[in-house]
């Protein structure tokens, strides 16, 4: 068969529990945030907290760092459709 | 019809039970091939149910006036037809037909890569469409809304729309799960040394609408998801009485919808370029190219939507931007079209009924995506947007092009998937009233549009009235037409001639299997060197 | 060469001759070379098939000319839609409403009618309200269309160029009725225009009076006044009638007074005759209590 | 992979291959993943017109949820995430208690997430604030919309903490009878796979549910 997306990488225990507490502490980073005011920025720092939060979940815990690349270029490609949806939808409604 | 091979220890698929017998040998098979033939047997008796209700409209839009049924009637009449259509016949028609039966075959593979999910999706296919038709006995009747459900009306009328729209998520379900087999079947199951770029054109066409089947249909889930929640709770999400805006209903609809025309229309390309390629004796003229604008196509067609909603009350730039992408997909269709046409030039051309077809689907897609041109420029769709051309247009694609595909298919795999012939003869002649009946129903409704009759009409002004009765004539045409075609391949069972294995001369692995396929397809997995159409090495 | 009948016509029209004709050029040369093809590299003539080169400049070539053909469509298509969307100041303002299955004309004093009724030459904005669900105004002699959205606000202009009667259709599928969803533009003169617009309503007949508040309401879509049964009950028998109604899930007697009848417009649902679908919505908007009596008083002459 | 046709009585040409892909199975989950993506996506572009058309309304409704709940209720999930990727390493270090009383912890997690989604839905209710409730009706629509999409949204996601911690439950009854071994845990890694974007999603809900006000 073609390239293996399998692999048997081991995540140690202590690096996992590391990103466990990244993400512990980007929690309360976004909870503290949301209470100081930012003005139009006050969401789209949100966003992008969830978006790092996001991505250390699917790098560590999803094994997309060390799984084949194809799954993280499939991810991005779906990003990108999803981006188009609100991109274009976007285009309709912001110039109305 | 074992014997019919050089070692008579094959045993087909059809005769290989797995220890089941009658029915259970097919509805619990997890085969490819059976299961694509669990397919083509539900999915044309749905045609056929889907086409008796095409033949009872146009018999009431024969005259004007009140023909024989109550608007209402007819307005459930044309939304039954259209689910039925759509989702039932025309988006899983050929890929999950002739998908599941030759993909694995023509990539080297024994199956594809999850046989029980492929079972499974067949199954939510089957509930799907009993849930779409229960509505013919459950609730206050069919639902009246059209197949597109558009909000607030699919909301606020009494008819079953909530059973429909249900049925839709089904069936999105299998069509979802459909796409995900074939795309894991092709990276995971090509047979060694099958290439990426020595896959036959078909399978490629299948690898790009397996995208859209995944991509785009969750979006049409949770829309009707929330149509459904709307009908039920009032939740109110695109009611305006409740704050909502009907327009995001239409953008959420045809986010999936128009992808899904590209599902409907791929794989049909696929089966023209195999067909063509086969019966020119040639290899396919721009292999590469036509690989890529499949991928193309799917990926631009994303991004052209809002074309459906020219009218709706979109913002000005946003219709300019969606037309000009409008534009921009209808090129790789034409590059089709050229490569289809230069691999005509210098072969050896069999002309039999499966190229019969394929070249009435090449006729038939220019103009229906000729007309598409003419829908997607703003001031002329702004004229006949909703009009009866729409619908002409609409069949020429999709009936023009993926129904002849569906039938090319047929026509040129049959051999094969049963071991059998079919009457080339009459398969001919059936071809011919087809195609002419064709013409004579769906072109007198481009001109009816052009004279500015909206689409979805019960009643018409007089001055439509030629165009619908020339159009209700074809529509016999056609019928009788189709009866022959179906006919001609049922008596193919009773006459029982048998198939050899490679009956065109095709180049392509499934025709260098057994005739009909073991239910492992190959002895050994084969190593592939060569080409897909290699037809020139000599 | 163009129609005048309204100022979008030849934009439009130019635009589909444009695009259908180069797409008949083409439909015509391949579908020629398609069968040529055929002919000619018949396996009788050409039993062996030819290894033909692939040549990479044909591809290009087929990708290019395309590609400049079709934007050349869309700049005729875009140049005959721009100035759809370029509304003028002075237009004649006029609310067209669409509902369930009629249409009516609000004009800026407070006139209202059943009919488009404009004046040759001068521009009209149509401001779309639809109070249930989509519809589209459509007139195809002027090549125009813009859906009635409920809840936003679209709208449309034309400047009708030619005397006479044109259709108005509905192009959004809306339910039942919705091929009888018609209406008629009338273009008249100046002159014309003036004289029904300043012309002031005599309303000492309340009957007919009424009538026409259900005329302008599109009331008669639903409701026949011969005692045909269209969607809803006829109005003909109606007045003092006894009808069998539903409220909630309680079956009841009432007799069709004034009260019932007000009840029926102003809150349709609540008390349903059970053979008739509940596509009514409420007019409270649209009709007063003024309006009411003369409804009556007409409801009352078509008694028997 | 022809999974279990029986054929005895068959030549041995017909044996079925009882191959193994791990890889086909991991990029099955992660297909359908994408499917389940795009789902909420087309929440998430629902939510997004409907906020921006409506900010004042929404930013009204946010700040009638209790920020507490939504904070604990990430907490949970973001630990239960990790316990699903620890049992993983831990079944891989042939550590097979551990993996499964790992697991149960992450089911334990789900049930608590539920039933704070309990109160906090339970609560939303008394005070009528539910499509067709006394409080809801009187809002204005865009507030209705945020409600909606609220109930909406979590809901779908509840569901899918459910169907996921079911689907945990059976994988750890798979490792307790030894189907899911150090060297053979797709399963285990699927399971976990589904379960991590239940985490993801809730990751972008709770900042644009809870903490727009």
């Amino acid at each position: 068969m073609s390239k293996e997306p399998h692999t048997n990488h081991i995540v140690s225990f202590s690096n996992q529990l590391k990103v466990w507490i990244a993400l512990l502490l980007l929690t309360w980073l976004t909870v503290t945030i949301a209470y100081i005011d930012f003005g139009n920025l006050t969401l789209s720092i949100a966003l992008l907290i969830a978006v790092v939060k996001s991505t250390i979940v699917l790098a560590y815990f999803m094994h997309l760092k060390f799984d084949s690349k194809i799954l993280t270029v499939f991810l991005i490609l779906v990003i990108v459709i999803f981006a188009v949806f609100i991109g274009l939808t976007f285009f309709d409604y912001a110039l109305r | 019809m074992t014997e019919n091979n050089s070692t008579a220890s094959h045993i087909s698929y059809l005769e290989e039970t797995g220890g089941r017998s009658g029915i259970f040998k097919w509805i619990l098979s997890t085969d490819h091939k059976r299961i694509g033939l669990l397919y083509l047997y539900s999915i044309a008796t749905f045609f056929i149910v889907g086409a008796a209700l095409g033949v009872m409209m146009r018999l009431e839009l024969m005259n004007p006036g009140q023909q024989f049924v109550k608007p209402s009637t007819y307005n459930s009449l044309f939304t039954l037809h259209g689910v039925i259509m759509i989702f039932l016949f025309i988006i899983p028609g050929i890929p999950a037909v002739f998908g599941n039966f030759m993909l694995p075959i023509l990539i080297g593979a024994k199956d594809v890569a999850f046989p029980r999910v492929n079972l499974l999706s067949w199954y939510l296919y089957v509930i799907g469409a009993i849930f779409a038709l229960s509505t013919l006995v459950f609730g206050n009747g069919p639902a009246d809304t059209g197949w597109t459900f558009y909000a607030p009306y699919s909301v606020n009328t009494e008819t079953n729309v909530s059973m429909s729209v249900m049925a839709a998520f089904v069936l999105g379900f299998s069509s979802i799960l459909t796409g995900l087999n074939f795309i894991v079947t092709i990276h995971r199951m090509r047979a060694p040394g099958m290439t990426w770029f020595k896959m036959p054109l078909f399978a490629w066409s299948l690898y790009a609408t397996a995208w859209i089947q995944l991509l785009a249909t969750p979006v049409i889930g949770i829309t009707l998801l929330m149509i459904f929640a709307e009908r039920l709770l009032g939740v109110g999400l695109f009611d305006p009485s409740l704050g909502g805006d009907p327009i995001l209903y239409q953008h959420m609809f045809w986010i999936y919808s128009h992808p899904a025309v590209y599902v409907m229309v791929l794989p049909a390309m696929g089966v023209i370029s195999e067909v063509v390629s086969t019966f020119s004796q040639r290899k396919i003229y721009g292999y590469k190219a036509i690989a890529y604008s499949s991928l193309a196509i799917a990926f631009i067609g994303y991004f052209v939507w809002g074309h459906h909603m020219f009218t709706s009350g979109m913002s000005g730039p946003a219709r300019i931007i969606f037309s000009i992408l409008t534009f921009l997909v209808a090129i790789p269709s034409a590059v089709k079209v050229f490569n289809w046409i230069a691999t005509l030039y210098g072969g050896s051309i069999n002309v039999k009924a499966p190229l019969l077809y394929a070249l009435g689907f090449i006729f038939l897609f220019m103009i229906g995506g000729l007309t598409g041109l003419i829908l997607g420029a703003l001031a002329t769709d702004v004229h006949l947007h909703d009009t009866v051309f729409v619908v002409g247009h609409f069949h020429y694609v999709m009936f023009g092009g993926t129904g002849f595909a569906f039938m090319a298919a047929i026509h040129y795999w049959f051999p094969k998937m049963y071991g059998i012939n079919y009457n080339m003869k009459r398969a001919t002649s059936a071809f011919w009233t087809i195609f002419f009946g064709f013409n004579v129903m769906y072109f007198p409704m481009m001109v009816v549009g052009v004279m500015g009759m909206p689409r979805r009409y019960f009643d018409y002004l007089p001055e439509f009235h030629i165009p619908n009765f020339i159009s209700t004539i074809g529509s016999w045409i056609l019928s009788v037409g189709l009866l022959m075609m179906i006919g001609n391949l049922i008596a193919a069972f009773r006459k029982r001639k048998k198939a050899v294995d490679n009956p065109w001369n095709g180049k392509t692995l499934e025709w260098s299997v057994n005739t009909p396929p073991t239910l492992l397809n190959f002895d050994e997995i084969p190593t592939i060197t060569k080409g897909p159409y290699e037809y020139h090495e000599q | 060469m163009f129609s005048q009948a309204s100022n979008f016509v030849e934009g439009v029209d130019k635009a589909f001759l444009i695009i259908s004709g180069i797409s008949l050029v083409f439909l015509i040369g391949i579908t020629f070379a398609m069968i040529l093809f055929v002919v000619k590299f018949n396996k009788k003539r050409n039993p062996v098939a030819k290894n033909v080169k692939e040549s990479r400049s044909l591809e290009i070539v087929w990708t290019v000319i395309p590609t400049l053909l079709v934007l050349v469509m869309f700049y005729y298509g875009w140049a005959g839609y721009a100035p759809m969307r370029d509304f003028p100041d002075d237009a004649i303002q006029v609310k067209a409403t669409g509902r369930m299955w009629s249409w009516s004309f609000e004009y800026e004093n407070g006139k209202i009618s059943p009919t488009l009724i404009v004046p040759i030459d001068k521009a009209v904005t149509l401001n779309l309200y639809s109070p249930d669900v989509l519809h589209s105004l459509y007139i195809p002699a002027f090549r125009i269309k813009e859906d009635l959205v409920p809840g936003i606000n679209n709208k449309m202009w034309f400047e009708a160029g030619i005397l006479g009667e044109y259709d108005i259709l509905c192009a959004e599928y809306c339910g039942e009725r919705h091929s009888y969803m018609l209406s008629k533009v009338e273009v008249l003169t100046q002159e014309e225009y003036d004289a029904w617009y300043y012309k002031v309503d005599d309303n000492t007949n309340a009957a007919e009076a009424g009538l026409k508040i259900l005329q302008v309401n599109g009331c008669v879509a639903c409701h026949s006044l011969d005692g045909t049964r269209l969607v809803g009950p006829s109005f003909k028998g109606l007045w003092y009638s006894t009808k069998t109604v539903t409220t909630g899930v309680v079956s009841r007697q009432v007799t069709a007074d004034e009260e019932y009848i007000k009840e029926s417009i102003y809150n349709p649902s609540k008390d349903m005759v059970d053979t008739y679908p509940k596509v009514m919505i409420s007019y409270k908007e649209s009709i007063n209590e003024e309006q009411l009596k003369q409804i009556n008083a007409y409801l009352k002459s078509i008694e028997k | 992979m022809s999974s279990s046709i029986s054929n005895s009585a068959i030549t041995a040409v017909h044996q079925v291959d009882e191959h193994r892909d791990d890889g086909a199975s991991k990029l099955g989950m992660w297909l359908f993943l994408f499917t389940e993506l795009i789902l909420f996506g087309g929440l998430f572009l629902v939510y997004s017109i409907y906020r921006l058309m409506n900010p004042e309304a929404f930013a009204a409704g946010s700040s009638h949820l209790d920020v507490s709940i939504g904070a604990i209720n990430t907490i949970v999930l973001i630990t239960s995430s990790a316990t699903v990727a620890i049992s993983i390493t831990a079944i891989q270090l042939k550590r097979k208690k551990l993996a499964i009383n790992l697991l149960l912890v992450t089911i334990l997690a789900a049930a608590i997430f539920m039933v704070n989604k309990y109160f906090e839905w339970g609560h939303k209710f008394e005070l009528g604030l539910f499509p067709g409730g006394d409080a809801f009706n009187v809002l204005e629509g865009g507030e209705k919309l945020f409600y909606v999409l609220y109930y909406f949204m979590t809901g779908l996601h509840g569901l899918h903490v459910i169907i996921g911690a079911a689907l945990i439950g059976w994988v750890a009854w798979e490792v307790k009878v030894g189907k899911q071994t150090h060297d053979n845990f797709a399963f285990l890694e699927n399971a976990g796979l589904y379960w991590h974007l239940v985490d993801l999603i809730w990751i972008f809900l709770f900042p644009l549910m809870y903490l727009i006000a």
